[in-house]
């Protein structure tokens, strides 16, 4: 034990792994500042010049893009968000009411209706959207957001359920039977007790109800038809089009940029609650 | 206070009930109604779907007219004479062998080597998962297919580096490797998860091998490794399921083509295009239900395979 | 008056039955303390009792009344949890105001029923603060607290105090004591597992080991007279010294021997019993003390000595190779490897059969 | 109970039949005919922001024109357009009018898809005045289910600066295949390192119809396909020649070429594109240079040059919709109304009538009036034939883009390359 210089103390390591981590965060970040700093650079100035500071700076990028599709694209935010809104509402409510039933509650084929939830954890999509188009279709709410939104209540994002599960599990049942010995039945264990101790694990349900909802192309692209409805991501892509009749990256930059734009806010504000619930659930981002 | 107490109390003796059972009765009412959501979703917006699909997938349904029953002649095509569902099968395998094992490779490393950085930790993490949660967007898309493009922010910074430049998403074969990297540089999901695992190691283990005199890469391979094998299977598992399901990436890369010349036709792009562009629902379908039977069988063996490598803590 | 009668009560695991053939009668105003092993099934007996476990087979009385279906609330019951179980979302006055509100008490009931309890047990200067931000000792008095407000006839504890740490759980064990000095109409039964708390709390022990009432009585009963081996050995700290000895019962007395050497003791009577049998000899460390040799009634060589401050505790040897503790008080100066000779008062002894049944005194 | 005089209650009776008749006109909509309620149609298009937006004002005219009718708008790229169309008509939900492509029209006609227009042609909507064929392509027996809102032709753009730089402007004249090739090829040789003559049009499906017109053949003939693999082997041939010189580009910078934007001409990469003709506009919109537009190569000393001008795209109402006359009168508007022939332009395409013609050649900007001349000009070469397309067609299309690249990459021949193609063909068509 002659020489034991810790990791912590060996400065050669220490800087070598200092350069790894900004190389990499250099290399990870560049595209992402570099779209954002496109976005107030003039048309002609954005493949010539690849540095991060403009050069000439503009905001006319986003006051052209902004109106550039006919309706402001605040519409299409606000679409998204009224979107975003409801389904985290009914995430909220519908997984944690399952949540609860699995993670408490003993009832017969418990173990295979859990079995059954987790397995529609890997159904891809697509085996169910046609069909669920149809019905939808016959019950006249294509290109309303009802079929964006109904199913949320419905608890189908199975990995929010399995998430409370993992929550509910890890509460104390002695809590359960305190309120039990309070007078409270199930109903108001869960509401009294049960759903507002979830609170840190309904969060990020919410959070990533958010994230994934605003981010969502394909259902929106069937169901929504009519531009007014429109959500972000849609009208983006209708950018892409729009803009076919002229060179306007610049444009289409400053459009992304304001559509990843809540992504970027909700990553600030709830940075630590969106790594520890990609810790402990395994959800991807 | 007492007549609260006395209310329910049946005087007198009676045979004694299971009162067990009587409970598990009413608790079993009140999961019933908890779950209703639940069950109403997973029978009218998945199951009933489902056989949807999968009566389907015997059809030539081509959605604009009646479907028509056509037996297997669909899982035929596509398992014996369809070269096109060959090439999205490889391209989507070679995608997902590739990058997967890559992102989660990058993952440990970056785990590991910030676990070990204490006051930057927080920064970095930010700065390494961002790109995970704008994930599939169109306008990450957009711009992936502005950095790779012929004069894109790569060629750009290659040619004033003096390099030969090359068109990345127009020759067939860089272009799926644009994807591959598009995957790889959102390895911050699987990051998160490896730095909340390695948290978990307790100290005592690692100070231990230090007394033993264990370099820092034996500890990586004998401690840090072994432990985290179950998280390692958990993100393979994981981010295959979701890699064999990527579409948006490639829709909007390839202009939704899959090309160039099918080189990025991913998976569900090809069911995608059959479908929809193509009238031919009942096929597509198929094609749904063969992916489904690969992520399930994929599954299953990575879980037996892990019996050999992955280490539980009793 | 009857508060709690438990008739042949059982429950089963499965095949597993965890509490068997278990009659017991509890007093109105009563402290009665479950005491056993883990896993003896203390804790099973008390949540029957409050509801939250079924019960197989069968009666509960509370105040006389059949009580078997009835929900835990209404049962006029509240309970303690080894964990407190406080909500973590409720500050100490919702906490204890929250059975009244699911109760529907009017809101100046309410107030003044946790007023009450929050001045008895002095939380009133923390009614605003949420459970983690109180102390250990402030959690187990909210939870106390929170069957006060409730004014319940009956209090269960379950192991209230094992989170505790040493000094505080003494503090809160006298604590409890107040209390239940304080609300001397109201039926306490509380489960632990450690003796002391249940030799100074209890005025009732009820031994349980297996599922199965091994002795019921008050503290200095079971300490004088433990009805089987089993009590014996858990009453009483450090525990008994068994020894092995030969019983030969003769004319409804007893004769008992220690490698063939006949012991002088004042008679056990046969209890009906004749023959011979391989029995136990049991005798606290308290009560050893030094005799000359040819006084003695033990032998043995000192291994160990532990100094404890007021006492000191000699870890002997016998000469047959039997374990053996006695306890002295500080001025006896011991060595390792000394040889001790000890003696006890005839009325100290323990005899057991050859089931571990106490064999009773002439 | 009290009874009520005989006048007020009789007064009630009637508020109450009025209320109910006005919350069923409400709850009915337009389907009630005897109120005056407007009727709500909702009519859909793609096309780029151009056409969304003249479009929309058009609408806009035709619902103060009509006030009976309200006129809901979907818009879309043509992909998007076409990823949602067949879901919405097997679900039922296809809007009351809109746009379709050739492309996909024979794949809705086939499958009985499109109300049959008959009856409001001569009556509704005026087809008088309209170009021979632009109606003929939607007519399949006695029934008329599409009508044609343009009539255009594929065209050679090209960036007169560098074909007076190259000095290969006079190749313009007399413009053979060959003549086209060696002219591309010198245009991108004097363009310098990586620089093309035109773009690569190999997978352009329209183009490959002119070249076999002009052999004396179609791209299709009952519904199969109307050429030879021979035919097929050349095509693919030549656009590798083309390629092999620098005619062309490499396949790798035309799998970047999707949207005008993005396009080697405008890229600054090549001197010439080729396209159809309306889409001058958008080029020359992104362009300093001025671009010109000229008929696409022909065949060395062919009597009949193969040019085709047709209607390419079309207005139809779905068979299941219950607003079939109302989408004829606003068919007809677009196609007759002078205010809505003037504001939609060039935006749809060529004009589809003498009248449009006329009308647009009026205030035409410098651009459009190239393409009105363009096709003023080649009327009389064209073929007097207007082919259709069939069922499958767009499938076809990207299959020959592929393939091109395919043989582009060098992964595979012209001839097998032809080879794949009739086979595919066959189970595409079969």
């Amino acid at each position: 034990m002659s020489e034991a210089p810790t990791q912590a103390t060996n400065p050669a390591r220490r800087a070598g792994r200092m350069l790894l981590l900004i190389a990499v965060a250099v290399l990870m970040s560049y595209p992402l500042l570099w779209l954002i700093a496109s976005s107030f650079k003039p048309e002609s100035l954005i493949f010539s010049d690849p540095g991060l500071i403009p050069a000439q700076f503009t905001l006319a990028n986003y006051l052209e893009g902004w109106n550039r599709l006919g309706v402001p694209f605040g519409i299409f935010m606000l679409n998204s968000a009224v979107i975003c809104v409801l389904a985290i509402v009914g995430n909220l409510f519908s997984c944690s009411v399952a949540a609860y039933a699995f993670a408490r509650l003993e009832f017969p084929f418990s173990k295979l209706a859990f079995g059954l939830m987790l397995l529609t954890l890997m159904l891809p999509f697509h085996v169910t959207v046609l069909p669920q188009y149809i019905v939808f279709q016959n019950l006249g709410a294509v290109n309303t957001i009802i079929p964006l939104v109904l199913p949320k209540f419905f608890a189908v994002d199975a990995f929010f359920i399995f998430l409370l599960v993992q929550f509910i599990r890890g509460i104390p049942r002695d809590l359960d039977q305190a309120a039990e010995m309070d007078g409270c039945n199930k109903y108001q264990i869960f509401w009294h007790i049960i759903f507002p101790i979830c609170r840190p694990a309904l969060v990020l349900v919410a959070i990533f109800t958010f994230l994934w909802t605003w981010s969502d192309f394909f259902s929106q692209l069937i169901y929504l038809n009519q531009v007014e409805k429109y959500t972000a991501p849609l009208a983006l892509n209708l950018f892409i089009d729009a803009t076919s009749g002229e060179s306007a990256w610049g444009m289409l930059f400053a459009m992304s940029v304001i559509t990843l734009l809540p992504l970027f806010i909700l990553f600030v504000l709830f940075q630590r609650q969106i790594a520890e619930g990609i810790a402990t659930t395994g959800l991807k981002g | 206070m007492a007549q609260d107490t006395v209310e329910a109390v049946i005087t007198g003796k009676q045979a004694t009930r299971d009162a067990t059972a009587a409970s598990r009765r009413g608790e079993a009412w009140a999961a019933l109604v908890f779950l209703t959501p639940w069950i109403l979703g997973i029978v009218l917006l998945t199951a009933l779907p489902m056989i949807g699909s999968f009566v389907l997938s015997f059809s030539n349904y081509d959605l604009l007219s009646a479907p028509r029953w056509v037996g297997t002649a669909n899982y035929e095509r596509l398992l014996f004479s369809d070269p096109r569902y060959l090439k999205s099968l490889e391209v989507t395998t070679v995608y997902v062998l590739v990058s997967v094992p890559l992102a989660v490779a990058v993952a440990l490393i970056i785990a590991v080597t910030l676990s070990e950085a204490t006051r930057s930790a927080n920064f970095f993490r930010g700065v390494y998962y961002l790109p995970s949660l704008l994930g599939g967007s169109v306008a990450i898309g957009v711009l992936w297919r502005q950095i790779f493009g012929s004069s894109g922010l790569v060629n750009i910074s290659l040619s004033g580096l003096g390099f030969q430049t090359t068109s990345w998403i127009g020759d067939p074969r860089y272009a799926l490797w644009t994807l591959i990297i598009l995957n790889v540089w959102q390895f911050g999901a699987p990051m998160v998860i490896f730095l909340a695992g390695v948290r978990q190691i307790p100290k005592e283990v690692v100070e231990a091998t230090i007394m033993d005199g264990a370099n820092p890469v034996q500890r990586f391979f004998r401690i840090t490794l072994p432990l985290l094998s179950p998280l390692i299977l958990f993100n393979l598992v994981m981010q295959t399921i979701t890699a064999f399901q990527a579409f948006v990436p490639a829709y909007v890369v390839s202009d939704g083509s899959g090309g160039p010349i099918d080189s990025t036709l991913f998976y569900t792009l090809y069911l995608y295009l059959e479908g929809f562009r193509n009238f031919r629902m009942g096929y597509a379908m198929s094609m749904a239900w063969v992916l489904l039977v690969i992520i399930a069988v994929f599954t299953a063996l990575s879980f037996y395979a892990s019996r050999f490598w992955v280490h539980y803590e009793s | 008056m009857t508060a709690i009668s438990l008739r042949d009560v059982r429950k089963s695991y499965g095949g597993l039955e965890v509490i068997s053939d278990v009659d017991l009668d509890i007093e109105t105003g009563e402290f009665v303390v479950f005491v056993g092993p883990s896993g003896c099934g203390k804790s099973t007996l008390l949540r029957m009792i409050a509801g939250l476990e079924g019960i197989n087979a069968g009666e509960l009385l509370i105040d006389g009344k059949f009580a078997n279906d009835v929900p835990p609330a209404r049962r006029g019951i509240a309970m303690v949890f080894q964990s407190y179980a406080l909500y973590p979302h409720m500050n100490v006055f919702e906490n204890l105001a929250f059975s009244l509100k699911i109760a529907h008490v009017g809101k100046p009931e309410i107030e003044r029923r946790v007023q009450a309890a929050a001045d008895m047990l002095q939380l009133t200067p923390y009614l605003k603060r949420r459970p983690r931000q109180l102390s250990g000792g402030q959690r187990q008095r909210v939870a106390i607290g929170r069957a006060i407000v409730r004014e319940a006839k009956v209090f269960l504890f379950d192991e209230p105090l094992s989170n505790l740490d040493a000094a505080l759980r003494v503090a809160t064990r006298i604590e409890i004591a107040r209390l239940k000095e304080r609300l001397a109409d109201t039926t306490m039964v509380y489960v632990t597992h450690d003796q002391v708390e249940a030799m100074t709390l209890a005025d009732r022990i009820v031994v349980l080991n297996a599922g199965r009432i091994e002795q019921v009585g008050r503290p200095v009963d079971l300490y004088d007279n433990p009805r089987n081996l089993f009590v014996a050995g858990f009453i009483g700290s450090p525990a008994m010294n068994f020894l092995p000895a030969t019983l030969t019962f003769e004319n409804g007395s007893t004769r008992i021997e220690r490698n063939g050497k006949p012991l002088v003791t004042t008679g056990f009577t046969s209890g009906g019993r004749a023959g011979v049998q391989n029995g136990t000899l049991g005798v606290r460390p308290e009560h050893l003390d030094l005799a000359s040799p040819e006084a003695a009634l033990f032998s043995g060589t000192v291994d160990l000595v532990e100094h404890l401050g007021e006492v000191t505790i000699a870890y002997m040897r016998l000469d047959d190779g039997t374990p053996m503790l006695a306890k002295f008080d500080r001025t006896r100066e011991l060595e390792k490897g000394e040889i001790l000779h000890l003696k006890a008062e005839p009325s100290d002894l323990h005899c057991f059969d050859a089931d571990g049944m106490a064999l009773p005194r002439r | 109970m009290t009874t009520f005089p005989r006048g007020p209650r009789l007064d009630r009776r009637g508020a109450l039949k009025l209320s109910i008749g006005g919350a069923a006109a409400l709850w009915l909509g337009s389907a009630t005919q005897g109120f005056a309620q407007a009727t709500q149609i909702k009519a859909s298009w793609y096309g780029g922001q151009d056409t969304h937006d003249r479009m929309q004002q058009a609408l806009a005219l035709f619902s103060e024109k009509n006030p009976d009718i309200q006129v809901g708008v979907e818009f879309a790229p043509f992909a998007d357009f076409y990823d949602r169309l067949p879901v919405q008509y097997s679900g039922g939900g296809a809007p009351d009018v809109h746009r379709h492509s050739m492309t996909y029209l024979f794949d809705y006609i086939e499958r009985g898809l499109l109300a049959d227009l008959t009856q409001h042609i001569g009556s509704t909507i005026d087809i008088s005045g309209l170009y021979p064929g632009v109606v003929e392509i939607g007519t399949a027996g006695e029934q008329t289910q599409a009508i044609g809102n343009n009539q255009i032709a594929v065209a050679l753009f090209y960036n007169q600066e560098k074909l007076d730089a190259a000095g290969v402007t006079g190749a313009l004249d007399n413009l053979t295949w060959d003549a086209f090739r060696d002219m591309a090829i010198e245009l991108g040789q004097a363009g310098g390192d990586q620089h093309y003559g035109t773009n690569d049009a190999g997978g352009f499906i329209a183009l490959f119809e002119l070249f076999v017109t002009q052999r004396g053949k179609g791209l299709y003939s009952d519904g199969a396909l109307g050429f030879d693999r021979q035919d097929l082997a050349d095509w693919f041939t030549f656009w590798h020649s083309m390629r092999a010189e620098r005619g062309a580009p490499p396949p790798s910078v035309t799998a970047e070429s999707a949207g005008f934007q993005n396009s080697p001409m405008v890229r600054n990469l090549a001197a010439m594109q080729t396209g159809w003709c309306q889409q001058l506009v958008f080029f020359q919109a992104l362009m300093t240079q001025e671009l010109g537009i000229h008929a696409c190569p022909s065949p060395e000393g062919a009597s009949d040059n193969g040019h085709l001008i047709r209607a390419l795209d079309f207005w139809v109402a779905p068979a299941r919709s219950a607003h079939v006359e109302q989408s004829a009168r606003l068919i007809d508007f677009l196609l007759n109304d002078e205010e809505a022939i003037q504001t939609l332009g060039l935006t749809l395409g060529g004009p589809a009538s003498d009248k449009a013609s006329a009308i647009l050649a009026e205030t035409a900007d410098a651009p459009s009036a190239k393409i009105l001349n363009y096709l003023e000009e080649l009327r009389p070469l064209a073929s007097p034939q207007t082919p259709h397309w069939i069922s499958g067609h767009g499938e076809l299309e990207s299959l020959l883009n592929r393939l091109n690249a395919s043989v582009g990459f060098e992964q595979t021949t012209p001839e097998a390359a032809a080879e794949n193609f009739f086979s595919e063909a066959d189970r595409i068509l079969g």
